[in-house]
C-alpha cells in the first residue's frame, strides 16, 4: 500500500476465460461473476478472508414478525455515471436479476418479496426462515435502474446483446474503459468510489489466454504481471526464476467421486449387468480405501492437495470437526471388504470424468482408475469436455463420476442441500445429487439446519448429516483444489479463497 | 566453317560410361546444308547437342575436337559458351509447338536475342525483328509481332523459330528435326526458307532428320549415322543414290517410293522363330473364318464435335471432324486412307470402333449394321469381328501387363478358348506367326523394340479372330527399316487370312505400297477416292496433286 | 548382381541411397516396434493395473533419480514411457494406415470412375471435391469429431474413439487421391491400350481397375507416403486441440499433448522424448516418399 | 472468358450452400447449447423455455432453411455464448486472421520461392540437400510444437519478442491492423513464421519440382541455344512458366492456411477467427461455429477466383483468343 497515489501503473493480468459479458445478471459463471466484482457491488460483499462484510447496504438484520431481513442502505453512493444510488436501483436490480431471463434467478428462490421502505432501507422477505440469505447474495450486484431504463436493458439480454452487454454502470472501483470480447478488456479506477481505495493502479488490461503454456511465457517474458491459474507442474520453474512468485491457496471447491446409488444395475460393466454392486456400502468403502492420495498428491498435485474428509474443507462454516478422518489407502481392506460384498474377484464398471473442468481433472481419473484395478474395481474410464459432462450426468449415464463442488454460500448446508438431500425437483432440492444418494435422516435434518439460529445446535445437527453420510460413503471426498496464482515480484495482491481476483486489492511496487 | 573431328561423347552411368557417338567428323562449310540422316538411336542428335554445347547431364565429350572456324569449342568456358550460343551458333528444334515461350510475346523474345548478342536500343533490335520477320515470310509483321506464340499456326511458328535462330547472324545453325511435327505443305515451305538462307546468307545448316526425302530434297552433303558411329558420307546425289556403305544400302532399300509400288521390301527377314511354331495359329485363325470377307460401307457418316462453351446464350460452336464421309471398303481389300493431321482419320477409325458416336449416317460391316458409339453393345459382335493396329505401340500395349496377358486377353474374353494352357500356347504360336520369340509371353511389354512390340500389338489384335483391321498410322513412329518389315508382315497376314483392311496414314509413299483403293481426307470430307494407282499417276483432286508435288522424294534417277 | 539390380531400378537407387535407406530402416524398426508391442513393451499402457502412480514422473535411466527399470523414465501416471511410444507408435500406425487406406479406396475409386466417365459424373465427383476442400483438413476432423459426438450414444463414443479419428482424416485425405487418380486416369485414357480395351467391349470396371489402375499406381504411391506423414501429424494436431484420443489410450500425438503440460516442469523427457520420436517416424516417411517420387519422375533425379 | 468467370462463380455459389448445409446440419450435432447458456443452478423447465425461445425445437430442415435465409439477408443471428452479433464478432476477427494467413504466405513466397529456385537449379549442391533436409524435419514438427519452442526461444529466454497478442494495432476504417506498428509485426512475426513453415515447404517443393520440369521443356533449351542472359532465363522464362502452376496450388492451400491458423493462435493467443472457433467449439456456440465454417468456404472460394483471374491475367493463352 506504500506506493499509493505513486504515478500511473498498467497492471496486466490473464486467465484462462474471458468472461462472456459484462451484463452482472446474464449469466452465472465464475469468470464473469469474478470479473464483475470489480466493476458492480452488491449489498454486502466478502472481504479477504471470505467473510461477509458490509458494501452497498451498511447493515442489516432479520425483519421483525415475518420471515426476511432488512438492509439499511449507503448513503452518498454515486453510480459511476454520476447518478446516485438509492433503493430504488436495488429494487429494480433484483427484478431485473430474478427476471425468467436472468441466468442467476435461482438465488432468489427464497425472496417472496421485495419493499422499499424508504430511500435508503429495502427488506427482503422470505419464505421461510434463512439466517443465511445476506451470505448468499453477495454476488448480487446493483445496477443503475435509469441508465439500464434509458438503454433499453431493463432485462439480461437473452438471445442478442443489449447495451449492458457491453456497457457497465456500477458503483464498483473500476470501470470499463474499452472491450474487445476475448481479446482486450480494460478497467479503470473509479474516482468517485465510497470506500477507501487501497490499490495504485491507474489502468487495468486483461487479456484471456487459453493456452497455459502461452499464459505461462508471456508472464515469465514480462508482458502480464498476473496469470490466474498457473498449472501445477510449472510451480517450481516459475518459483525459481528471479521476480516471480508463485500464491499458493485453497479453493473451497472439494473434488469427489459419486456413485449411481439408485441405479439397479451397472451400465458399463462386462461381468456384472443384473446388479449394482455401488449399492452396498462394503463396496463404497473399498473403492474409498483403494485410493492412494499420498502419491496423488505427490506425483499430480506436487504436494499441494489437503486430503478431504468431507464435502466442505476446514475453514467453511458448518465444517464438522468431529468427522475429519477419511478412509485410508489399504487395499487388503479393501479387497477384504469386497469378498465380504460378494465380489472376491471385482467387477468392472464406468467410470466418467471432464477433462477441461477441474485440475488434473483428467489425470486424477486416470490414476484412481489405476488404484481401483489394483483391487479388482476394473474402471472403465471415460473423459469428455464438460460439454458433453452435464448431460451425461443429468440422464444417469454413469457408474461411478467425479464432481466437484464450492459451496456457494460457504457454508456446509450448501452440499447438503445440492448433493446430499434425496432429488426434489419441486422443492429444487438434491439438484446435483446426479446418483441421487437418499437419506430419510438427511432429508429430515436440512430443513431443520436451514432454519436452526443457534450455532451449536445447527452445528451438531451437521455433524449427524456428516457422520450418516460418511458411514454410508454416499461421496468418496478427495481433496480440496489448490489455487495457484503466479505474479511479478512487484505485484501485491490478495487470493481468495473463491478464486475471485480483486482488483481493489492490487499494487504495483 | 564447323570442323568435327574423331568426337566421342559419354554418358557416365551407374554401370560404367555409355558411348553415345564415337570418332565421328564432319565438316561444314559456310551456306552449306549439311544432311545428318539416322535411324533413332544413331546418335545425330547428340553430335548437334555437343556443338552447340548442350549435351543432357551428365554427358560429356570425350575425345576429338570441334572447331567453329577458329575457334576450338572444347576450350571454351560455360559463359563463354553461353555467350557464343546464337551469337555464332544457333538451333532449331523439332516441335514449334513447345519451342517457344508460351507467356511471353514473339516481340520479347526477339528483341532478347537480339539484344543478348549486339549492344543496340530495344527499337534498333525491335526493327531488326520486324524486318527479320518480313524476310522470314510473316505479313504484316510490325503488328504480328506484338503476338503471343499461341496466335501462330504450327508451319508460322516453326517460322518464329527460324527467325529466332537467324536473328543474330550466326554462322551455323544447327536443325533437329525441324520439319518432322509439320505436315508436307508447311514441310515444304520450312525447307525452302532453310535453303534460302543457307544460300543468302551463308549460314551453314546441320540438318538432322530421319527422313530420307528431306535429304534428298534440301541437302548438299549428307552423313549417314548407325549406333554412334559413321556410316557413310558424300555429296548428297551419290550417298542416296549409289551408297557405298551396306547399311546404306539397306536403309535406301527400305525406303518406300512414291512414285511406284513394290510387292515386297528387301529386308532381312526377322527370323527370330521358325515359322513352323505359328502353325497352330494359323491353323486355328484359318478355321475361324466362317464369315469369309467382311467390307465396311459408311454412307454419309457426319462427326461433329461440341466446342468449348463460351457464353451462357449461345450454345458452344460445333467443330465437324467429319463431313458426309461415304466409303466403300470391298471385303478382302485395303482401303488406304491418306490425310494431314487434323483431317479426320483418326476419328474415323474411332467412329468405327465404336469410341465416337457420329451424328448423321449409317455403317454397315459385312451386312449388318453398326450401331454408334454407346448405343453399341459391350457384346456385339462386331467387336470381335473389327480390331485395330495402333500408331503407337509404346502406349498400345498395357506396360504393367505381361506379354502373355495381353495377349490371352481376347482369347478368354471373347470365350474362344476355355483352358488357360491352351490359351497360352495359342498366343505363343501366333507370336511365333508374327515373327517373335515365343518365349517373350513372360515378358513385359518395355523389354521389347518398337518393332517388336507393333508386332505383339499385331498378334494381340489376330488373337481376335477379327475380320476387319483398322490400322491406324501403324508405322509412323518406327524407323523405315523397321517399317518396311512391319508393313511386309502386314501384306503377308492380309493374303494369307483375307482380312480386310483399312490403313490409316499421313505418308502417301507408305499407303502406295499397301492400299488398293486410297482415299484422300481433308478437312473431313472425302477430296478424292480410288484405284490408289489411278490416284498416284493421274490425281483428279487439286488437293491431291499438291500433296503429291510437296512431299519430298528422292529423284528418280538416284534410285537403283 | 549388376544385372540383377539392372533389371529392378528401383532397387539399385533404393541401395544407393543413404538417407532412404536409413529411412527405410527406421521406419522398418518403428513399424516392428509397433507391430510386436506388446511383446517388447514392459507394461501395457492400456492396462490400467499395469503400472502405479506410485512409479509416476521418474526420469530416463542416465539421470538423477531414475529406476533403471525404466529406460527413458515414466510419465506423470507411471507408465513407462517406452511402452508408451510403442503401443502409441502403434495407434498412430493403425490411424494413419486405416485414415489412408479409407482414403486411398475412395479416392481411387471416385477418381478412376470421374477419369473414365469423364462429363456430369466427373462435374459432380469434383463439386463433391472442391466441397470437401473449402473445409481443410482440420476443420473436417473437428467437424466429424462434432458430429460423433452428437448421434453417437456416449457408451460407445470412447470405443469408437479410434474410428471416429480414422474417418475424420481419411474424409480429410480422399481428395488428393481423387484428384490425381482422375488426372492421371485421363491422361492413361487417351492410351491406346486402354482404348483397345474399351473397344474389345471390356466391363468399365476391368478396364479402370485391371488396365488403368496399374499404370498409375506410381504416383499414387508417392501421394501414400506423404498422406501418412500428415496423416498422423494430423491426428496429434487433433489431440493438441482436445479432440484427439483420450489419454488413456494415447496415440504418439496424445503422448505429445500430454507431454506439453510438461514443457517447463522439468520432466522433459514426457514431452521430449515422444516429440523426436515422431518426428524421427514423420521424417523417415517423408524420406521415402521423396525417394519413390524420384523413383517414378526419373527427370527430377 | 466471361462465361469461363461466371461458370466459376457459379461453382462457388454450390461450393458455399453445401458448406452452409453441413456446418449447419453437422453442427446441429455437436452438443447441447443450452446447458453452456446456462448457470449451474438453472432448472430444467428454465433450460427447456430457453430452448423454445431459440428455436431448437423446430424442425431440423425449418432451421436450415432459417439459417440460410438469415444469412442472405446479411442477418448471421446472435452468439448463444455473448449474444452479440455474430457478424460482428466474426468480422471483428477477420482481420487478425487474415493479415496472419497474408504475412504467413508472404513469408512462405519469400522464402520459398528463392529456395525452390536454387535447390531446382543446383539439385547436387550441398546446400541444396541441407535446405531439402532441413525443410523435411520442420514439416515433421507439428505445428503447435514449432510454435510453443519459437515463444520460449525467443518469447521467454531471449525476450525479443512477444509471446501473445497482436501488439499495437492501428483501426483503419473499421480494420483493425498490425502493419503499422513496429509492435504490430513484432507480434506478428512468430505467429507467422510458425503458421508459414508447412506453407515454405510446400512451396518449396513445389517450386522446385515445377522448376525442375520446366527447364527441359525445348522453349528453355531454345532459349538456351539462342544465348539468352542466363538470369533473365532462369528468371523471366522459367521462373514465370513454374509459377503457373504453382499459384493454383498456393491458392488451393491459402484456405488450408486460414484453417490451419485455429492451431497458431491458439497457441500464440492470436485473436482471430480461428482463436474464436475454437472459443465457440467449447461453449458449444453454434452460430458462430456454423458462420465460420461458411467464411472459410467463402475465403476459398474468393481466392480460387482470385487465381483464376491472375491465371487469366498470368497466360497469355487464356487471354488472347487463338487466331489459327
Amino acid at each position: 500500500m506504500s506506493a499509493m497515489g505513486a504515478s500511473a501503473e498498467t497492471f496486466r493480468w490473464a486467465s484462462t476465460a474471458d468472461p462472456q459479458t459484462m451484463d452482472p445478471h446474464a449469466v452465472n459463471s465464475a469468470p464473469v461473476l469474478s470479473f464483475l466484482n470489480n466493476i458492480y457491488e452488491g449489498l454486502v460483499r466478502r472481504g479477504q478472508d471470505m467473510s461477509i462484510e458490509p458494501s452497498l447496504a451498511t447493515s442489516w438484520e432479520p425483519l421483525t414478525g415475518e420471515n426476511g431481513w432488512r438492509f439499511h442502505l449507503r448513503k452518498d453512493v454515486t453510480f459511476q455515471d454520476g447518478s446516485a444510488f438509492t433503493a430504488e436501483d436495488v429494487l429494480f436490480s433484483y427484478q431485473r436479476a430474478s427476471d425468467e431471463a436472468a441466468d442467476v434467478r435461482s438465488w432468489f428462490a427464497p425472496v417472496s418479496d421485495v419493499r422499499i421502505v424508504d430511500e435508503f432501507t429495502i427488506d427482503f422477505v422470505n419464505t421461510a426462515p434463512n439466517p443465511l440469505f445476506p451470505d448468499s447474495i453477495a454476488n448480487f450486484m446493483i445496477l443503475d435502474k435509469d441508465w439500464a431504463m434509458a438503454n433499453d436493458a431493463a432485462l439480461p439480454a437473452r438471445d442478442a446483446e443489449n447495451f449492458a452487454t457491453m456497457n457497465v454502470n456500477g458503483t464498483g472501483p473500476f470501470t470499463l474503459a474499452s472491450r474487445d470480447p476475448g481479446v482486450r478488456t480494460t478497467l479503470a479506477p473509479n474516482a468517485n468510489w465510497w470506500d477507501e481505495v487501497n490499490h495504485n493502479v491507474t489502468e487495468a488490461v486483461f487479456t484471456p489466454i487459453g493456452n497455459s503454456a502461452t499464459g505461462l511465457a508471456a508472464l515469465l517474458s514480462g508482458e502480464i504481471d498476473f496469470i490466474q491459474p498457473i498449472p501445477l507442474q510449472d510451480v517450481a520453474q516459475v518459483e525459481g526464476r528471479d521476480g516471480f512468485k508463485v500464491l499458493e491457496g485453497e479453493e473451497t471447491r472439494v473434488i469427489m467421486f459419486g456413485f449411481g446409488h439408485e441405479h439397479e444395475a451397472l451400465l458399463y460393466s462386462s461381468d456384472v449387468t443384473d446388479t449394482n454392486p455401488f449399492t452396498d456400502p462394503r463396496v463404497r468403502l473399498a473403492a474409498a480405501h483403494a485410493l492412494d492420495l499420498a502419491s496423488i498428491n505427490r506425483v499430480l498435485f506436487r504436494g499441494k492437495i489437503d486430503p478431504a474428509s468431507q464435502l466442505v474443507p476446514a475453514g467453511i462454516s458448518g465444517y464438522s470437526e468431529a468427522n475429519q478422518d477419511r478412509p485410508a489407502f489399504d487395499q487388503d481392506r479393501a479387497k477384504e471388504l469386497l469378498a465380504e460384498a460378494g465380489y472376491p474377484d471385482g467387477f468392472s464398471f464406468g467410470l466418467k470424468c471432464p477433462n477441461d473442468r477441474y485440475i488434473n481433472d483428467e489425470a486424477l481419473c486416470r490414476a484412481a482408475a489405476s488404484m481401483f484395478a489394483a483391487v479388482g474395481l476394473n474402471a472403465e474410464l471415460s473423459t469428455g469436455p464438460v460439454r458433453d459432462y452435464w448431460p451425461q450426468l443429468r440422464e444417469d449415464d454413469f457408474d461411478m463420476y467425479l464432481l466437484g463442488w464450492s459451496p456457494g454460500t460457504f457454508d456446509m448446508e450448501h452440499p447438503i442441500r445440492f448433493l446430499m438431500h434425496s432429488q426434489d425437483d419441486e422443492r429444487k432440492l438434491g439438484s446435483w445429487n446426479f446418483g441421487n444418494y437418499s437419506n430419510a435422516r438427511v432429508d429430515e435434518l436440512l430443513p431443520l439446519i436451514q432454519q436452526e439460529i443457534d450455532p451449536a445446535a445447527r452445528q451438531a445437527m451437521i455433524d449427524e448429516v456428516v457422520a450418516v453420510t460418511q458411514d454410508e460413503v454416499a461421496y468418496i471426498p478427495l481433496y480440496t483444489q489448490p489455487l495457484i496464482w503466479a505474479a511479478k515480484d512487484n505485484i501485491e495482491l490478495t487470493q481468495r479463497a473463491d478464486n475471485f481476483f480483486m482488483l481493489r486489492w492490487v499494487s504495483v511496487n | 566453317m564447323l570442323t568435327i573431328k574423331d568426337l566421342s561423347v559419354k554418358f557416365p552411368s551407374r554401370f560404367g560410361d555409355i558411348t553415345a557417338i564415337e570418332d565421328v567428323d564432319m565438316v561444314i562449310k559456310p551456306g552449306e546444308i549439311h544432311g545428318l540422316v539416322g535411324e533413332s538411336g544413331a546418335g545425330k542428335s547428340t553430335v548437334g547437342a555437343a556443338v552447340i554445347g548442350l549435351l543432357q547431364s551428365p554427358g560429356y565429350v570425350a575425345n576429338g575436337t570441334l572447331t567453329l572456324g577458329d575457334t576450338d569449342l572444347r576450350t571454351l568456358t560455360p559463359d563463354q559458351a553461353h555467350v557464343m550460343r546464337g551469337d555464332r551458333i544457333s538451333m532449331i528444334f523439332q516441335d514449334p509447338q513447345t519451342s517457344l515461350n508460351p507467356l511471353m510475346t514473339i516481340e520479347d523474345q526477339l528483341i532478347e536475342t537480339i539484344q543478348a548478342h549486339s549492344d543496340v536500343s530495344v527499337s534498333a533490335a525491335r526493327k531488326r525483328a520486324v524486318d527479320l520477320l518480313e524476310e522470314i515470310g510473316i505479313k504484316n509483321a510490325a503488328q504480328r509481332i506484338k503476338a503471343y506464340p499461341h496466335q501462330f499456326s504450327g508451319g508460322m511458328r516453326q517460322r518464329v523459330v527460324i527467325a529466332l535462330a537467324v536473328s543474330t547472324d550466326p554462322e551455323l545453325i544447327i536443325a533437329d528435326e525441324p520439319t518432322t511435327a509439320l505436315d508436307v505443305a508447311v514441310q515444304s515451305q520450312v525447307l525452302d526458307l532453310i535453303q534460302r538462307l543457307a544460300k543468302e546468307r551463308q549460314i551453314a545448316f546441320m540438318l538432322i532428320t530421319h527422313d530420307i526425302g528431306v535429304i534428298a530434297q534440301v541437302a548438299d552433303r549428307v552423313t549417314v549415322m548407325r549406333k554412334g558411329r559413321v556410316m557413310e558420307t558424300g555429296g548428297t546425289a551419290q550417298v542416296l543414290g549409289t551408297p557405298k556403305h551396306p547399311y546404306t544400302q539397306a536403309l535406301m532399300d527400305a525406303v518406300p517410293p512414291l512414285d511406284r509400288k513394290i510387292d515386297r521390301f528387301q529386308v532381312p527377314e526377322a527370323d527370330e522363330a521358325s515359322r513352323d511354331d505359328g502353325d497352330l495359329a494359323e491353323n486355328w485363325l484359318l478355321e475361324g473364318q466362317q464369315h469369309d470377307l467382311t467390307g465396311l460401307s459408311l454412307q454419309n457418316l457426319t462427326v461433329r464435335f461440341a466446342g468449348p462453351r463460351t457464353s451462357l446464350f449461345r450454345k458452344p460452336p460445333h467443330y465437324v471432324a467429319l463431313d458426309d464421309v461415304t466409303l466403300n471398303i470391298k471385303p478382302g481389300s485395303i482401303m488406304g486412307l491418306v490425310g494431314e493431321s487434323g483431317s479426320g482419320k483418326s476419328t474415323l477409325a474411332k467412329a468405327i470402333t465404336g469410341l465416337v458416336t457420329p451424328n448423321a449416317g449409317t455403317m454397315t460391316l459385312g451386312d449388318t449394321a453398326l450401331p454408334f458409339g454407346k448405343s453399341r453393345s459391350r457384346h456385339h459382335p462386331s467387336r470381335q469381328l473389327v480390331q485395330m493396329v495402333f500408331q503407337d505401340p509404346y502406349s498400345s500395349l498395357n506396360s504393367r501387363h505381361r506379354i502373355g496377358d495381353i495377349l490371352t486377353e481376347p482369347l478368354r474374353f471373347y470365350g474362344f478358348v476355355k483352358d488357360a494352357t491352351e490359351r497360352e500356347n495359342l498366343a505363343r504360336s501366333m507370336l511365333a506367326l508374327v515373327g517373335m520369340q515365343p518365349d517373350a509371353i513372360t515378358k513385359y511389354p518395355h523389354q521389347f523394340s518398337g518393332g517388336q512390340r507393333q508386332r505383339i500389338a499385331v498378334a494381340r489384335a489376330l488373337l481376335a479372330r477379327p475380320r476387319f483391321l483398322i490400322c491406324d498410322e501403324p508405322t509412323s513412329a518406327l524407323d523405315v527399316s523397321i517399317q518396311a518389315e512391319i508393313l511386309n508382315l502386314l501384306k503377308d497376314l492380309q493374303s494369307k487370312f483375307g482380312l480386310t483392311i483399312l490403313f490409316i496414314s499421313h505418308n502417301l509413299a507408305v499407303v502406295r505400297q499397301m492400299a488398293d483403293e486410297t482415299a484422300v481426307l481433308r478437312h473431313g470430307k472425302i477430296e478424292e477416292i480410288g484405284e490408289t494407282d489411278a490416284v498416284y499417276t493421274a490425281p483428279t483432286a487439286a488437293y491431291t496433286k499438291s500433296l503429291l508435288e510437296l512431299t519430298p522424294v528422292m529423284p528418280t534417277s538416284w534410285q537403283a | 548382381m549388376i544385372a540383377f539390380l539392372k533389371k529392378y531400378e528401383g532397387l539399385w537407387l533404393f541401395v544407393h541411397s543413404p538417407a532412404a535407406m536409413i529411412a527405410a530402416l527406421l521406419a522398418a524398426l518403428i513399424l516392428l516396434g509397433a507391430v510386436f508391442a506388446p511383446w517388447i513393451a514392459l507394461v501395457d499402457p492400456y492396462d490400467l493395473a499395469s503400472f502405479s502412480l506410485f512409479d509416476g514422473l521418474l526420469p530416463p535411466a542416465w539421470e538423477d533419480g531414475s529406476n533403471p527399470k525404466y529406460l527413458l523414465g515414466t510419465d506423470d501416471q507411471g507408465r513407462d514411457m517406452i511402452s508408451s511410444i510403442l503401443y502409441g507408435a502403434r495407434l498412430s500406425l493403425v490411424i494413419g494406415l486405416s485414415a489412408l487406406t479409407i482414403a486411398a479406396v475412395l479416392g481411387v475409386g471416385l477418381g478412376l470412375a470421374a477419369g473414365y466417365y469423364g462429363g456430369r459424373f466427373d462435374a459432380i465427383v469434383m463439386r463433391i471435391a472442391d466441397v470437401q476442400l473449402a473445409l481443410p483438413a482440420i476443420l473436417t476432423a473437428l467437424l466429424i469429431d462434432g458430429i460423433a459426438r452428437g448421434i453417437l450414444p456416449t457408451a460407445i463414443q470412447q470405443d469408437l474413439r479410434v474410428a471416429v479419428l480414422t474417418l475424420a482424416i481419411a474424409l480429410s485425405l480422399w481428395v488428393n487421391f481423387a484428384r490425381t487418380a482422375r488426372a492421371s486416369t485421363f491422361v492413361q485414357m487417351n492410351k491406346e491400350y486402354v482404348q483397345a480395351a474399351i473397344m474389345m467391349g471390356q466391363h468399365p470396371l476391368r478396364v479402370m481397375f485391371v488396365h488403368i489402375l496399374p499404370n498409375i499406381l506410381g504416383p499414387l504411391l508417392v501421394i501414400m507416403t506423404v498422406d501418412l506423414a500428415s496423416a498422423i501429424l494430423l491426428e496429434a494436431t487433433l489431440s493438441f486441440l482436445g479432440i484427439g484420443l483420450p489419454a488413456d489410450s494415447p496415440s504418439l500425438g496424445t503422448l505429445i499433448r500430454i507431454g506439453m503440460q510438461f514443457l517447463l516442469s522439468g520432466e522433459w523427457w514426457i514431452l521430449w522424448i515422444p516429440t523426436v520420436f515422431l518426428v524421427v517416424l514423420v521424417v523417415s516417411i517423408n524420406i521415402l516418399g521423396d525417394f519413390l517420387r524420384d523413383v517414378f519422375n526419373p527427370r527430377l533425379r | 472468358m466471361v462465361y469461363f468467370i461466371l461458370k466459376r462463380m457459379f461453382q462457388s455459389v454450390f461450393v458455399m450452400l453445401a458448406v452452409a448445409f453441413l456446418a449447419f446440419s453437422l453442427f446441429r450435432f455437436v452438443g447441447d447449447p443450452i446447458t453452456q447458456m446456462t448457470g449451474v443452478e438453472t432448472s430444467v423447465a428454465d433450460q427447456e423455455r430457453l430452448r423454445e425461445e431459440l428455436g431448437l425445437n423446430d424442425p431440423f430442415v425449418y432451421q436450415f432453411a432459417r439459417f440460410t435465409g438469415d444469412m442472405l439477408k446479411g442477418d448471421f443471428g446472435f452468439s448463444y455464448r455473448t449474444r452479440q452479433p455474430v457478424a460482428d464478432m466474426i468480422s471483428s476477427r477477420i482481420p487478425a486472421t487474415l493479415e496472419l494467413g497474408v504475412v504467413a504466405l508472404i513469408i512462405s513466397l519469400l522464402v520459398g520461392v528463392p529456395a525452390g529456385v536454387y535447390t531446382a537449379l543446383k539439385p547436387r549442391g550441398v546446400l541444396t540437400q541441407a535446405i531439402l533436409m532441413t525443410t523435411l524435419v520442420g514439416v515433421s514438427i507439428p505445428t503447435f510444437v514449432i510454435g510453443i519452442m519459437l515463444i520460449f526461444i525467443f518469447g521467454v529466454q531471449l525476450g525479443w519478442l512477444p509471446t501473445f497478442g497482436r501488439g499495437g494495432t492501428v483501426q483503419i476504417g473499421g480494420w483493425e491492423s498490425s502493419l503499422f506498428m513496429i509492435d504490430g509485426w513484432r507480434a506478428l512475426l512468430l505467429p507467422a513464421i510458425t503458421l508459414g513453415v508447412y506453407q515454405l515447404t510446400l512451396t518449396m517443393r513445389l517450386v522446385r519440382a515445377e522448376m525442375m520440369e520446366v527447364m527441359r521443356t525445348d522453349y528453355i533449351r531454345f532459349a538456351m541455344a539462342r544465348g539468352v542472359p542466363m538470369r533473365r532465363l532462369h528468371y523471366k522464362h522459367a521462373l514465370a512458366n513454374t509459377m503457373v502452376p504453382v499459384i493454383t496450388i498456393i491458392g488451393l492451400q491459402f484456405g488450408g492456411v486460414i484453417a490451419f491458423s485455429i492451431v497458431t493462435e491458439s497457441v500464440f493467443q492470436w485473436p482471430g477467427m480461428g482463436l474464436l472457433f475454437l472459443e465457440s467449439i467449447r461453449f458449444v456456440d453454434i452460430p458462430v461455429m456454423g458462420v465460420y465454417l461458411v467464411v472459410i468456404a467463402f475465403f476459398f472460394v474468393l481466392v480460387n477466383l482470385i487465381v483464376d483471374l491472375l491465371y487469366v491475367a498470368i497466360d497469355p493463352r487464356l487471354r488472347i483468343k487463338d487466331v489459327s
